[in-house]
């Protein structure tokens, strides 16, 4: 396995991240995610955010589709079908944009290391600002890895979202490796990245 | 010379023009054109004159023509909307099976309108009235539809029925008064049975052509198998005859006290002849919506449109006050500009696309920004929003409704004209908006003729909605000029404002109010400095992850209001087309059975022969 | 420019603001209480304004077309022209309602709706157009009892002019038309479930049934105005609803309480009931509230 | 009391089906049945006509590398009889073909595109066969077949996250020290 030289920013990022107090506040207080349940994590979202968890206190509410949205998680594992589809509604979302990466299985594959159609590392897809780790995780990690997530917007810390942008390339040269649809020119219309 | 040979020598000029070249298309089209425009600056011109014999014309006391403001101002209608439709048919009619006898039969149609609208006398009325239905049923044969035949013929049936009712009054009337003319109606020789019969007779005619309920069976045939730049012309100009006739018949001639005479209600102040048309006009406008709403194809939804505004025509007239009557004729002028140049952008779409259905058209926007805008103007107009022109005839029609107490009548009007709301979002939504087809990537815009004549009636609609007083006044004057001012309620008119006892708007402050929240809100919207607008192709959009291609249909355009359609099935099967269908095809079997009399055998007949012998025999001995 | 005419404009502007934080207020305080319904905590709230400042700093845009970009500008524009018209008590307060009565209220209301739509045909997303169909068939089935109501109110006063209208009421409870007329009141009432758009007839935006809706690809800015004037016209209608059947108000203070307390009853219906299917609601309001209105009508005019 | 319903089906396919390789009780209400792949179609199509097995449950396989045999499963329910069937047969493995049941149960296509795409097994007379159904650009031998080596492929498509840096494992470092956490 030969070793990864992992995307880093340009120095023009501070341009893009520079949100003043007031906005960097709402985005922070206001998190819509994407209520798109990629594996078996998507059955915890349902207490966290029920009665007995009840994110919406937070501010976080379920949008239906990813232009409103500001936050993806992947709720376990990927298959690579599943993956074509998280990047194209990935792409749909309006910047700024998070990502959470949910169970082991987005982190190193997990139960499914030797699945033929799991992909093992999901930043090497899109860019994952925080991950929760567990199998799976109980909604008390989900809250507190979306609390870690609010202090790194606090902290301009979250640049998943100018990461993709400026290293475009290197994630679409890893998407294409086990995306071989994406190699021919029947790629859709260009998207708003 | 005076005014009224002048145009009828002009516009007999451009007839035999289109007779002569009607081979050269450039000089007949032409020749055509210029008598038309001719004709028209030569009414607007005189238009304000309205007295003095000098502008009359008269034979022998047969044929009396008047120029006056009334008959111009439906001149004016007739002349401009045939201008727009002959000028939109030189591209639409070019090289198409019957090009040639189109503009013979148009000019024809033309001429008898004009005729008809002129004369102040019940024959010559009479001779125009078919001279113009023989024309437009002449025009519906040229076109290209395989079906033509079958519609054509059932207008001409009708159309025929009417006539014959129409032709039927007029010599009641000639047996008892002794003359033609409108002016010399005296309504004291007539019982109230035969007024009556008479009232009932005269609207059967005009109903016939307006389409109203239940007369309008032939009216989605005829409107849709025409060649469409005349169907702009048919529903823009030539169903407000209908209107016309019943204008100058029953307030013209006949008179409201006569009207009054066949029976009065007190409670809503007005006659219970007048009453039922109210009503009809009510449920033609509803119903019209309805089938409107429901219809798949654009050239029946755009007839099923044209009845039911006919119906709110139908409802000014039939509440007879000042307020009502300007309604009616502010409501002759948007109608016929919207649907003018409705028809002439379908007409553009069907010449360029050669599809007729909602659900095989769509995202037209960028090849036709001309006709979108065109389109986008008359829909809001047909709505009824303000501040476009379309308001004012709601405004007023409801104001005159409500002011003779018909409130049941007002709301269902009232839905009437949401529903057009629904129909009218189909219009703009399933030809312009959504995912363009793949054999539509490259429909050019509509031909240079047809964007001038959908463009000028949206000015018009534009201009009438900040300006409709402008119109009021005029119309103010017609209303004066044939005698009716039994009304002392009645719209007043100061500078922009509309006010009569119910309520008020103001048209022009309104529209302003709009244009400047609009200016507004458009310079706070780009405030924003950072912010960059990305523009996106059309398949890049919401589809739950999945990857789209150009063949994956992703309009919703069939049965689109489906839920209507699930919730009202029950009732929609009961209609006058199929009731009528239905009889035909009773009278089809009789028929049938009938002829089995003639078996071809001598015998038979010798004895049908001796039988009838007998019988007669019989009668006439005993 | 006239003192007059100057005070009535800034009295104007500040309507508008105040509609639209307090359409956002009410908003956040329906959201409480449906949590709290559910036993749950509910938002903070602020959170409405939190929502829309986000949605105002978000980087990207995107547009399919030039109707889409000004869709949202025209709402607003139908929106505010609509706020105009409607008083919202004496003097400066009944704002530029002489120059439209209640027939011109309700048509201007349709022109944000409208631009919505429109806005929704050019994105041209399947799921939106959808939302819009069945937006457009309930408006076609709650207008019928909604016309009913407005003209057996306009048959009893004489009148098409709001003000006239609030005025006749004036003198107590038992004056207001709701309860003088209680057919009206009633039909009123019922097409306002409709209007209002909130749980059982919520089926054009019909969340996870249709995606969301209407306004599936508006995102950003857009749906930033698109809640702006949510929030608008939620305050208009409510403020027209309390002028027509509830007696209007003298000051300010009231109106909003009135308004808060007719918020609070499509909400408490919407918390019992499921949504319909869109069959039923467009036959629900052409049956019964139909009825009634009719009923109201006919005592209206004999 | 005569012969229970299975019993009576067991003897009644044997007096049919002369060929049937063997048939036997595999549980209660259950049955198995061994054909030659030439006999399964129209042993199915008896079953659904005349003996009231009308519920095709789902069609599966199963790979025998060392017989050279693909073992294609048919599982049938009749609820009149309260009964279920699975039909057995063996197919070669270089040449996996069979006829298809679409026009018996339009929903067999499903299950015989994925046994395509999982096995490579062909399945004449399926109009959609071929079609991509789950894996997406696949490029390799289908992956269910026994010879596939899953973690083989993973290593060559995927890469894996580095290990620790202090080359802790994590599972081992846990159950070492589980019961003093536990304790605490």
């Amino acid at each position: 396995m030969d070793d990864l030289k992992r995307p880093t920013l340009d120095s023009d990022f501070t341009c893009d991240m520079a949100f003043n107090k007031i906005t960097k506040w709402a985005q922070k207080n206001s998190l819509w995610l994407l209520a798109y349940g990629t594996g078996c994590g998507a059955i915890e979202l349902s207490p966290t955010m029920t009665s007995r968890y009840d994110w919406s206190r937070l501010g976080i509410r379920g949008s239906a589709t990813p232009r409103q949205a500001d936050l993806l998680l992947i709720t376990g594992y990927l298959s690579t079908k599943t993956l074509k589809r998280v990047i194209r509604s990935y792409e749909q979302m309006q910047d700024p944009k998070y990502v959470i990466g949910f169970g082991s299985c987005t982190i190193n594959g997990g139960m499914y290391y030797d699945s033929y159609n799991t992909i093992k590392q999901l930043d090497l897809y899109i860019p994952v600002d925080v991950y929760i780790n567990g199998c799976m995780p109980r909604p008390e990690a989900v809250l507190s890895g979306l609390a870690y997530l609010k202090d790194k917007i606090g902290d301009k810390k979250a640049d998943g979202w100018i990461k993709y942008k400026q290293n475009f390339e290197w994630y679409r040269e890893n998407q294409k490796k086990i995306l071989k649809s994406f190699n021919g020119d029947n790629m859709p219309d260009k998207y708003n990245w | 010379m005076n005014v009224l040979r002048t145009i009828a020598l002009i516009l007999s000029l451009g007839f035999l023009s289109s007779i002569l070249f009607y081979k050269i298309r450039e000089l007949r089209n032409l020749s055509i054109i210029a008598s038309l425009s001719v004709a028209l600056g030569f009414v607007i011109k005189f238009f304000g004159i309205y007295t003095g014999i000098k502008r009359a014309f008269s034979y022998k006391d047969l044929f009396y023509f008047k120029f006056d403001a009334f008959s111009n101002f439906f001149v004016v209608l007739i002349l401009g909307v045939g201008l727009l439709a002959i000028l939109a048919s030189w591209n639409y009619m070019k090289e198409k099976k019957g090009e040639t006898f189109f503009y013979v039969f148009f000019m024809l149609t033309i001429l008898g309108m004009v005729g008809l609208v002129y004369s102040r006398d019940m024959l010559s009325f009479f001779i125009g009235w078919e001279v113009m239905t023989m024309g437009s049923f002449l025009v519906i044969l040229q076109s290209n539809e395989k079906d033509r035949f079958k519609f054509a013929l059932r207008y001409f049936i009708i159309s025929l029925i009417g006539a014959y009712s129409l032709l039927w009054s007029m010599f009641i009337i000639y047996n008892k008064v002794h003359s033609f003319k409108f002016s010399a109606f005296n309504s004291s020789v007539f019982t109230k049975g035969e007024l009556t019969t008479l009232l009932i007779t005269i609207s059967i005619g005009f109903l016939i052509k307006a389409a109203i309920m239940p007369f309008h069976t032939w009216a989605s045939g005829a409107y849709s198998r025409s060649p469409l730049t005349f169907t702009a012309f048919f529903s823009g100009a030539m169903s407000k005859m209908g209107i016309y006739g019943l204008f100058i018949f029953l307030y013209g001639s006949i008179g409201l006290s006569a009207i009054y005479k066949t029976g009065y209600n007190e409670f809503f102040q007005t006659s219970y002849f007048q009453y039922t048309l109210v009503w009809l006009g009510v449920i033609t406008a509803f119903l019209g919506t309805l089938r409107a709403i429901l219809s798949e194809d654009i050239r029946v939804m755009l007839a099923y449109s044209s009845v039911g505004q006919l119906g709110y025509m139908l409802i000014g007239i039939g509440l007879g006050s000042t307020l009502g009557l300007t309604a009616t004729l502010f409501h002759v002028v948007t109608h016929g500009l919207f649907k003018t140049s409705l028809f002439i952008v379908v007409a553009a779409i069907i010449h360029r696309t050669g599809k007729t259905k909602f659900h095989e058209l769509g995202g037209l926007i960028n090849n036709m920004p001309i006709a979108f805008i065109a389109t986008l103007i008359s829909i809001i107009t047909l709505a009824g929003i303000p501040p476009l022109g379309g308001f004012a005839t709601k405004w007023l029609l409801y104001e005159a409704m409500i002011e003779k107490r018909m409130f049941f009548a007002t709301a269902i009007t009232m839905l009437a004209s949401i529903g057009a709301f629904l129909y009218a979002y189909r219009l703009i939504q399933n030809l312009f908006l959504g995912q363009r087809k793949l054999e539509h990537d490259d429909v050019k815009p509509a031909p240079l003729t047809m964007q001038i004549a959908m463009l000028i009636p949206a000015l018009g609609m534009v201009f009438l909605g900040f300006f409709p007083n402008l119109l009021i006044k005029y119309t103010n004057l017609f209303i004066e000029l044939i005698n009716i001012d039994f009304f002392k309620l009645g719209v007043k008119v100061t500078d922009t404002a509309f006010t009569n006892s119910y309520g008020y708007w103001n048209a022009f402050y309104l529209g302003s109010a709009v244009v400047i929240i609009f200016i507004v809100s458009t310079i706070y919207y780009n405030l924003q400095r950072r912010a960059k607008i990305y523009k996106i192709g059309q398949l890049d959009i919401y589809t739950a992850g999945e990857y789209v291609t150009r063949e994956t249909p992703l309009n919703y355009s069939f049965n689109f209001y489906g839920f209507i359609f699930d919730s009202l099935k029950p009732a929609i099967k009961y209609s006058v087309t199929n009731f009528i269908t239905r009889i035909s095809k009773e009278f089809i079997a009789l028929s049938d059975f009938v002829r089995r009399i003639y078996t071809g055998n001598g015998q038979h007949y010798a004895i049908f022969t001796m039988i009838f012998t007998i019988i007669t025999l019989i009668y006439f001995l005993s | 420019m006239s003192t007059d005419s100057m005070y009535r404009l800034l009295v104007t502007i500040a309507v508008i603001l105040g509609s639209i934080i307090y359409g956002f207020f009410i908003n956040s305080l329906a959201r409480r209480i449906t949590a709290r319904v559910q036993n749950r905590m509910g938002p903070p709230l602020k959170q409405p304004f939190i929502d829309v400042i986000k949605l105002y700093s978000k980087r990207t845009f995107v547009t399919h077309g030039i109707m889409q970009t000004l869709g949202p500008i025209l709402m607003l524009t139908g929106i505010i022209s609509t706020l105009i018209l409607i008083p919202y008590g004496k003097g400066y307060l009944t704002l530029y309602s002489s120059n439209g009565d209640l027939i011109t209220i309700l048509y201007i209301m349709t022109f944000g709706q409208l631009a919505m739509a429109l806005a929704v045909g050019q994105a041209g997303n399947p799921y939106g157009t959808i939302g819009v169909a069945r937006g457009l068939t309930r408006m076609f089935g709650y207008e019928l009892p909604l016309i009913l109501a407005l003209i057996s109110l306009i048959a009893l006063n004489h009148s098409a002019d709001v003000n006239v209208i609030i005025a006749n009421q004036h003198g107590g409870i038992a004056n207001w038309n709701a309860f003088r007329h209680p057919f009206v009141g009633i039909t009123a009432l019922l097409a306002m479930l409709g209007m209002m758009s909130y749980q059982p007839f919520d089926n054009a935006s019909a969340p996870a049934e249709v995606a969301s809706g209407p306004i599936t690809e508006f995102g950003g800015k857009f749906m930033a105005i698109m809640m702006t004037t949510n929030a608008m016209f939620v305050v208009a209608k409510l403020a027209l609803l309390v002028d027509l059947f509830f007696g209007g108000a003298s000051n300010i203070f009231i109106l909003a309480l009135k308004i808060f307390l007719l918020y609070l009853y499509p909400l408490f219906v919407g918390l019992v009931f499921p949504r319909f299917a869109m069959e039923d609601t467009f036959l629900f309001f052409w049956k019964w509230p139909t009825l009634i209105g009719f009923i109201g009508l006919a005592i209206a005019i004999f | 009391m005569g012969f229970s319903k299975l019993t009576e089906t067991k003897v009644l396919l044997k007096q049919y089906f002369k060929d049937i390789i063997s048939i036997e009780e595999g549980g209660e209400q259950r049955l198995i049945i061994d054909l030659q792949s030439k006999d399964i179609t129209s042993m199915i199509n008896h079953l659904k006509d005349f003996m009231d097995f009308k519920h095709l449950s789902m069609i599966s396989c199963v790979d025998w590398p060392e017989e050279n045999k693909f073992e294609i499963v048919y599982i049938l329910t009749s609820y009149s009889k309260n009964i279920v069937l699975m039909l057995k047969t063996k197919i070669d493995r270089k040449n996996p073909k069979l006829q298809s049941i679409m026009s018996l149960w339009p929903q067999a296509v499903t299950y015989e595109i994925e046994l395509n795409e999982m096995f490579g097994v062909f399945f004449e007379g399926n109009d959609r066969m071929g079609e991509e159904f789950i894996l997406e650009d696949w490029d390799d031998i289908p992956p269910m077949r026994r010879d596939f080596d899953s973690l083989e492929y993973a290593n060559k498509n995927f890469k894996f996250r580095d290990e620790r840096k202090d080359k802790k494992i994590i599972r081992e470092f846990i159950s070492e020290h589980y019961d003093e956490w536990r304790k605490k």
